[in-house]
């Protein structure tokens, strides 16, 4: 029986994928834009029924910072830097894609993995979160536009944070609204950092912060 | 010791008040506390030798705990030592440090690391606790780094004392991994205790530990790369402390394991005596070779240091083989050459002080004729140079007799090996004491006698007198200890006894009535050397006499039948050792050969020579090398960029989770 | 029986010990010159020459080098003290010594380093660079020549089981073959020291002329008049010490007392025919060699020690 | 009093965005960190709590106390550095920084006082972000690459350090709760796999804050671009914060029966670590990144004795005191050097001894407390962390003991470096030591006398550090005790 959650990760599985081709950073951002909001299903759809609170922060979580908030920061900076497109990737596109479906692949054998041996935790969450976290540490290693990295950074905060609807564990809320502001505010200051970056640097490659050294 | 622990802190308390007050005030303030410090200091000691032995127990807190200070008649010696020696260094102090107050350069707490080198090596031979003789062990090298560093403004001086510190922070983790084991087989940290914990098997790798930590402290070869460096590099007051009292430290801890853990099988006692033999001989040899007056003697004291502790080893051995003469004679002769050691190797380091003062320069080549200029120096520094060869009337022949005698002793080990390695010691060390003659007759006729050999040497003053006091002490010392040396056996002997483990009673006895009657032996060699004395006066007397009417003429040295000799013809003292260098070049690695002459006037050569030690140029050298070597072939490890670091984490976490998924179910 | 003989003897023994001692050195020096004389179709000097030399020097006046300090003056003493009282120990020809303890033959040799020392000190005070590649040499020969004197010494003292000069010579088990061997031994490897410490041919020629070659005598260069005297009294003495070692060595134990003087002298004798001999017969060793000769007494040591331990197994 | 100690930077940091006056920011942190004291002092005295997310117990006042201590410190030291630059920092700057100063204490106190393991991870993650402007002070193109780095490696590190935290909640199901005091109790029921999979990623994580190798890359770049008195916080305070975090967890593994496991790798890589350490120690340049890659040295050490567990982990404790003690002075230190000098290179400083005394010496005796040597209270640990080391086998120890000097050596020969030799023009370079004339005319002085706040704390650390050394006092001994005992270890 294919539940609606099921279906909503494996729709953002999918996105993974174009996210790990795409040149063009702000279609990386609407990415992001459309993962936020595919998290918000799941989690709602996790949630133990009448749970206002606990939707409320759910939605502030997600539908507030990872559909709306960061993605919009995100491109005010990419257009105040002037930033359009990742300039060349370390692995060229196609090999980008073939790792990135690779990863999906391991992601999806965990899963299968997880749903044979360990009862307690939701395959599909389990395998498609790993494929997240392993796609956003690729895409940091493979890009070089600072922007990328963060890009990348957020996308394994998703892996983590589908990772932990994997179980029904509950954090308390305090905490998950703290988790949520130090991302937030984690992200707010990795743009201002590659604002600076620009006007000392002229530019954001991660190849030009090689000075400190031994 | 009551009176001890006063005289110790009083020498503390004068090491802080000299922290407070002027430059100029602060060697007084030193001097007024040392002097009586110092009398206290020996009043314990000549108590303890006397009598019952002192002790003082604390209880401190975690991870200390019972803390116990014992004055026995071990340590007594080494208090003797150490009061004396470090009275008399203080004293040269106030004098060598004079020449530099005014030329900018802050004396600061230059007196204060000195009395608290003094302080921590009273403390490292009472102290009872593996914990706090580590913190006295250290803070004694720590304070003579300090003080090595004076003259920080030079290259060199820099290098030594890095060279310095270095070596014995390696010889304290010897010695930590030693008293770990110790401390972890006796389940405390009494080191009275560690002697009982031990059994026989294991006491010699631990012995061996034990010896490399302390024997780098000593300076025994190959353990001596410090010595020839930091010796030159101190200032003179500051060697002549440190080679005459502090490597001592070393002995005494090497002795004071041996005590603990009794009877040590045979083979430490071949392995110490190898280790000796080896720093005897090649310490002289090694000495032959520099051109520096302090770099030659530091070598010696590793010759000294050598001597020593081949009375250690036979001492060793007597112990193994349970031969009574044998282990009295090492010992008592270990530690009979230990004091005068301190004696005449202080006094040969503050008489290389008074010259390097009086002339700016220690090179013995660009020295001579300074008997005439610093005439009281000139003879003080003979009696030193007599006594480190070992020559009649003075200590040095008295201790190295001692030795000899345990050695004879050693054919009764009942044992063809022991008996073999009996006379290559004595052969070893006769090798040694003539080789000394070597030397001394170098330094001495090169740097004293003879035409200045350099403007600076022309202009040589003599030193000050509060250097000269503590030099004439010494000297005397020297003289007295040889012409008398029957009057300080008693207290030797009874350490040397409990060292090797029998009673007092029981060694007196020996040595009394048994087969050596050492005392009767010392007297006659005391009586001999007076008449030696008296055959030199009255030869002068009727010298004197059949010269009293005849003209004694002053003229220049015959040059045969050449123009008079200038100050530059004379011989050099490369010259002097060179026949002998060359037989012994294997051990040395030559820099720099004599340019070849060729022209039939030639109008300029020149030649210079720098001989380096094997161990140096083929160990230690390419050993640091390789190591830097090695670091730069990984200094790629930090580029600088961002995803080669993330991928270190991210491959290790990869192979901690397999790691993990492999040792699942 | 022979103890009861010693004691009655004893103090006429010591007068004639000490009249030796005084008086052969120079009878020595005399001999191995009217050797070499003979040898070379001379009549020689008279036996008593050197003696008279002695003398003439004694009565002189002397000569000092301006650049000299009161070392230079004192050495010559020193140098004769210290075999003064090294003759103490060494046992004559009853095989009995003035002085005798444990290990004196430590404090023999170490007093002769003493004279050495002076010797060697004062020779450089003059500034020459002469004196100074004189005392280069001697200290280079003898330096090297010591060790092995104690070897010797060492190895006798093992054999004989006892640690005094007197002792090892007159306890030194003699008759047997090995004995012999040992004897003949420690004979020879103490006749290479007297040719060192005496500054004889092969190792050292006092006849040369050439200031360049020589060893002993540059040192002396500006000695004269009584230091002069001092130094070659000291000299001749000790070389006369090392012949009667080489006496005691050879000299059979528990002779009568006229017997065994005979049979000294004729030691001490035949040793000066053979110094004079050598010289007639050997050239001067090329410096370079002489090492290696003097290394020839280590050897003997070596040989020694293992013969006696042999003879302990046996 | 933890309502306190957690409330009032907050409020002072809203306070200084009003403000904004150079005299109000220093009474503010010097007032806090007083306050800071007090406190800790008072939660030794007795332990309290605020709501159920916040309590001190054994563990956390040890941390908290020697926070106050470095807090302290580095406050004092922070006044005169500020005050002292007038031409390149505003007023408003230094507002600045003492504003994030006080939310990074803020955060490090939340690390330490936490009762949710989630909410320990939320507050370590804040005090990456708050430190990231500190680290930035100077904005050069070197710092802010330093502080890209920081936050981005840190950030991610403390990503995977939750996935370890989600991982353990994976393995606790039956509590579905991250309070330490739930997974305590439910440790030994817990479900084995995932406790052992969770360590590997806290370890990573935490250990990315904490300097471990081979994560430890960000460290020596943060820690040199810093002003030195966030060096010496960011050494002094916040590695241990991290620490804390990682023993925090090492309970539960222990209580679950996992504690080999987490031993042996804390252990591994505590040697990586030195390992690291002594590769660039050996050719450091730049002498705050020699004193960086000393703090990864011994939070290896730490690390070290954290894992072999008995008594290394009093030992490691104890060896968390001495070193934030010794390396927040050294740090301090060397913004001392740096004002004398202008230069963070070691090739450029010489004959501090001439320049300024006082700082010669403090630059050595740091040197000597952060090396073991008697009489500081390293000494003491390193050798009981050496003893336990030999009870586990020689040949870790014997690792430890070469890793260790040669360390030294390479600190020792720079230190030596900078402290001797005459001014520059006058270093006798190359002149045979025999052959200089005695005492030589060196010129006059230039001496150049900093304010006693440049010297005070470094005073205060090192003496501290001395006087603990020798013998532990009772009520440190008692603290010390309890947080090993809390960890599994006896001291």
């Amino acid at each position: 029986m294919i539940k609606l959650v099921d279906v909503v990760i494996i729709l953002f599985g999918i996105s993974l994928l174009n996210v790990t081709v795409s040149g063009r950073l702000e279609v990386s951002l609407k990415i992001l834009s459309l993962q936020g909001f595919l998290l918000f299903v799941a989690a709602v759809a996790s949630l133990p029924a009448a749970d206002l609170l606990g939707l409320i922060v759910v939605a502030v979580e997600t539908l507030v910072f990872k559909t709306a908030v960061i993605p919009w920061y995100l491109r005010k900076v990419i257009r105040e830097n002037g930033l359009y497109r990742e300039s060349e990737p370390r692995i060229s596109n196609f090999y980008s894609l073939v790792a990135g479906s690779a990863l999906f692949l391991f992601g999806l054998i965990a899963a299968y993995w997880a749903a044979g041996s360990l009862s307690p935790i939701r395959p599909l969450h389990f395998g498609v979160s790993i494929s997240t976290i392993l796609v956003g540490i690729f895409i940091i290693l493979n890009r070089k536009q600072l922007i990328s990295h963060i890009v990348g950074y957020i996308i394994l905060e998703n892996g983590i944070f589908l990772l932990s609807l994997a179980a029904a564990s509950v954090l308390p809320i305090v905490v998950e609204l703290g988790i949520a502001l130090d991302i937030f505010v984690g992200v707010f200051i990795f743009g201002l950092l590659v604002k600076q970056i620009r006007s000392v640097f002229q530019e954001q490659h991660v190849d030009r912060l090689t000075e400190l050294k031994g | 010791m009551e009176p001890y622990l006063l005289g110790v802190g009083l020498y503390l308390a004068t090491g802080v008040v000299s922290l407070l007050v002027g430059e100029r005030a602060k060697s007084g303030v030193v001097l007024a506390g040392a002097l009586p410090a110092t009398l206290l200091l020996v009043v314990a000691a000549v108590r303890v030798m006397t009598g019952p032995t002192a002790r003082l127990s604390i209880v401190l807190g975690y991870p200390i705990g019972a803390a116990s200070f014992v004055l026995d008649p071990l340590s007594a010696l080494f208090v003797v030592v150490i009061a004396v020696g470090g009275l008399a260094s203080l004293v040269y102090a106030g004098g060598y440090l004079r020449s530099y107050l005014g030329t900018g350069r802050t004396i600061g707490s230059h007196w204060f690391f000195l009395v608290l080198l003094v302080v921590s090596m009273l403390l490292v031979v009472v102290i009872r606790h593996a914990i706090l003789f580590l913190i006295a062990w250290e803070l004694m090298s720590l304070s003579s780094f300090f003080l090595v560093l004076f003259e920080n403004e030079k290259r060199e001086v820099q290098r030594a004392a890095l060279n310095y510190l270095i070596t014995m922070h390696v010889g304290l983790f010897f010695l930590v991994a030693a008293f770990v084991l110790l401390s972890l087989k006796a389940g405390s940290f009494d080191l009275d205790r560690f002697g009982r914990a031990v059994g026989a098997p294991e006491s010699v790798p631990l012995f061996f530990l034990l010896f490399l930590g302390f024997g780098i402290k000593a300076g025994f070869i190959p353990l001596h790369s410090w010595l020839p460096l930091a010796h030159p590099a101190a200032p003179s007051h500051v060697s002549g402390l440190m080679s005459g009292v502090m490597i001592k430290m070393g002995i005494y801890g090497i002795l004071r394991f041996i005590l603990l853990f009794g009877a040590l099988p045979a083979e430490a006692g071949y392995a110490v005596l190898a280790v000796s033999l080896l720093s005897a001989v090649l310490g002289v040899i090694y000495a032959i070779a520099q051109h520096d007056l302090k770099t030659l003697l530091a070598y010696h004291s590793v010759e000294n240091i050598g001597i020593i502790g081949i009375g250690i080893g036979f001492g060793l051995l007597g112990m193994a083989y349970r031969n009574e003469g044998v282990a009295l004679l090492g010992f008592g002769g270990a530690l009979f050459h230990m004091i005068n050691h301190s004696i005449f190797k202080g006094l040969l380091f503050y008489g290389a002080g008074a010259v390097y003062l009086g002339t700016h320069s220690r090179m013995i080549d660009r020295l001579g004729g300074l008997a005439r200029r610093m005439g009281i120096t000139a003879a003080l520094f003979l009696v030193g140079c007599l006594a480190i060869c070992g020559l009649p009337p003075f200590n040095g022949f008295v201790s190295e007799f001692v030795l000899y005698l345990g050695m004879l002793h050693g054919f009764g080990l009942g044992n063809t090996f022991a008996t073999v390695v009996s006379v290559f010691s004595v052969t070893a060390l006769a090798l040694v004491g003539s080789l000394a003659v070597l030397c001394f007759t170098k330094v001495y006729g090169v740097a004293f006698l003879g035409s200045p050999r350099s403007a600076e040497a022309e202009r040589a003053h003599e030193a000050d007198w509060r250097m000269l006091l503590p030099m004439g002490f010494l000297a005397l010392l020297c003289l007295g200890l040889g012409l008398f040396p029957q009057t300080v056996l008693p207290s030797i002997a009874r350490a040397a006894a409990e060292l090797s483990g029998y009673s007092a009673g029981a060694a007196g006895a020996f040595l009394g009535t048994g087969l050596a009657s050492l005392v009767s032996i010392l007297r006659v060699i005391s009586i001999l050397f007076l008449a030696l004395l008296g055959t030199v006066g009255l030869l002068a007397g009727v010298r004197a006499l059949l010269l009293r009417r005849r003209t004694v003429g002053r003229t220049d040295t015959w040059a045969c039948g050449y123009r008079p000799v200038g100050p530059r013809m004379q011989y050099t003292a490369s010259s002097y050792a060179r026949p002998f260098l060359e037989l012994v070049s294997p051990l040395f690695k030559e820099h720099g050969r004599p340019t070849e002459v060729r022209a039939l006037f030639p109008l300029a050569a020149e030649s210079s020579t720098h001989s380096e030690e094997l161990l140096d140029a083929y160990v230690t050298k390419p050993v640091v090398n390789a190591l830097r070597a090695a670091v730069k072939r990984f200094t790629w490890i930090q580029s600088g960029n961002l995803q080669q670091y993330m991928l270190y984490g991210l491959l290790f976490l990869l192979v901690t989770v397999v790691w993990v998924l492999g040792t699942a179910r | 029986m022979p103890r009861a003989e010693g004691d009655r003897m004893r103090a006429p023994a010591i007068v004639l010990h000490v009249a030796l001692t005084a008086a052969v050195p120079f009878l020595f020096l005399g001999a191995v010159g009217r050797v070499k004389a003979r040898w070379a179709g001379r009549r020689g000097a008279p036996l008593l020459q050197p003696a008279l030399d002695l003398w003439k020097e004694l009565r002189k006046g002397a000569v000092v080098s301006r650049s000299t300090s009161p070392v230079f003056v004192v050495a010559p003493l020193v140098s004769l003290a210290s075999a003064v009282v090294a003759s103490l120990v060494v046992p004559g020809f009853d095989h009995k010594a003035l002085v005798s303890f444990p290990g004196d033959f430590v404090l023999f040799a170490y007093l002769l380093g003493l004279g050495r020392f002076a010797s060697l000190i004062g020779a450089m005070d003059t500034g020459s660079s002469f004196e100074g590649m004189g005392a280069s040499r001697e200290i280079f020969f003898s330096g090297l020549a010591e060790p092995g004197f104690f070897m010797i010494a060492a190895s006798l003292a093992y054999a004989s089981g006892l640690s005094s000069f007197q002792e090892l010579l007159g306890g030194f088990q003699r008759g047997t073959p090995s004995a012999y061997l040992q004897e003949a031994l420690a004979a020879s490897g103490l006749f290479i020291m007297l040719v060192v410490e005496g500054s004889r041919v092969p190792v050292d020629d006092p006849a040369t002329h050439l200031e360049l070659t020589m060893v002993h005598e540059v040192m002396v260069l500006d000695n004269s008049g009584p230091d002069l005297a001092f130094i070659q009294w000291a000299s001749a003495l000790k070389v006369y010490l090392f012949a009667s070692l080489i006496a005691g060595v050879i000299l059979p134990a528990h002779l009568p007392l006229g017997l065994s003087l005979i049979v000294f002298l004729a030691l001490i004798a035949a040793q000066a025919i053979a110094v004079g001999l050598v010289e007639s017969w050997m050239a001067r060793l090329r410096l370079t060699h002489v090492p290696q000769f003097i290394f020839l007494i280590n050897v003997g040591g070596i040989l020694l020690l293992f013969l006696a331990l042999l003879g302990a197994r046996g | 009093m933890i309502a306190l100690l957690l409330i009032v930077p907050v409020v002072l940091a809203l306070l200084l965005l009003v403000v904004r006056s150079r005299i109000a920011s220093s009474l503010f942190l010097l007032g806090y960190a007083f306050l800071h004291l007090g406190l800790s002092i008072a939660l030794v005295i007795r332990n309290g709590s605020f709501t159920r997310y916040f309590r001190a117990d054994g563990m956390s006042v040890l941390f908290l106390l020697l926070l106050s201590a470095v807090v302290l410190c580095v406050s004092i030291y922070t006044v005169y550095y500020f005050r002292d630059v007038r031409g390149e920092h505003t007023e408003r700057d230094y507002s600045t920084a003492v504003l994030y100063l006080l939310l990074f204490i803020d955060s490090v106190n939340g690390v330490l006082l936490s009762t949710n393991l989630g909410l320990l991870w939320v507050f370590l993650e804040a005090s990456t972000l708050t430190s990231v402007a500190l680290v930035n002070f100077e904005r050069k193109g070197s710092s802010l690459e330093a502080a890209w780095k920081y936050i981005f490696i840190c950030s991610i590190g403390i990503s995977l350090g939750f996935i370890g935290i989600i991982f353990i909640s994976f393995g606790s199901l039956q509590t579905a709760s991250l309070f330490f005091d739930d997974l305590g109790r439910v440790a030994g029921s817990m479900n084995p796999f995932w406790l052992r999979l969770s360590f590997p990623f806290i370890v990573i994580g935490f250990g990315t804050k904490m300097g471990l190798a081979p994560v430890h890359s960000w460290l020596p770049d943060a820690h040199s671009e810093a002003p030195a008195p966030i060096s010496a916080l960011l050494s002094g305070a916040l590695l241990n914060s991290a620490l804390f975090g990682i023993l925090r967890v090492l309970v539960i593994m222990k209580k679950a029966g996992e504690g080999a496991f987490a031993g042996n790798l804390l252990a591994i890589m505590g040697f990586l670590s030195l390992f690291v350490s002594v590769i660039f120690v050996l050719g450091a340049r730049n002498y705050k990144r020699m004193l960086a890659y000393s703090s990864i040295e011994n939070m290896g050490i730490i690390s070290i004795g954290i894992g072999i567990g008995g008594a290394g982990i009093f030992a490691a404790l104890l060896h968390m005191v001495g070193h934030s003690l010794s390396k927040s002075s050294f740090f301090l230190t060397a913004g001392n050097v740096d004002r004398l000098a202008h230069s963070r290179q070691i090739a450029d400083v010489r004959g501090l001894f001439r320049r300024d005394r006082t700082t010669a010496w403090l630059w050595i005796a740091s040197l000597l407390a952060i090396s073991a040597m008697p009489p500081f209270v390293t000494f003491l640990s390193e050798f009981l962390l050496v003893r336990r080391l030999f009870e586990r086998g020689a040949l870790p120890a014997v690792l430890f003991l070469l890793l260790v000097v040669t360390i030294v050596f390479g600190m020792t020969q720079s230190v030596i470096r900078m402290v001797s030799g005459g001014d520059e023009e006058g270093d006798s370079v190359g002149q045979a030591t025999a052959e200089v004339g005695a005492p030589r005319a060196l010129g006059p002085q230039r001496s150049a006398h900093l304010p006693v706040l440049a010297y005070l704390p470094q005073l205060l650390l090192l003496a501290t550090a001395a006087a603990i050394g020798l013998v532990v006092p009772g009520p440190l001994f008692a603290l010390l005790r309890r947080a090993a005992a809390y960890l599994g270890g006896s001291p």
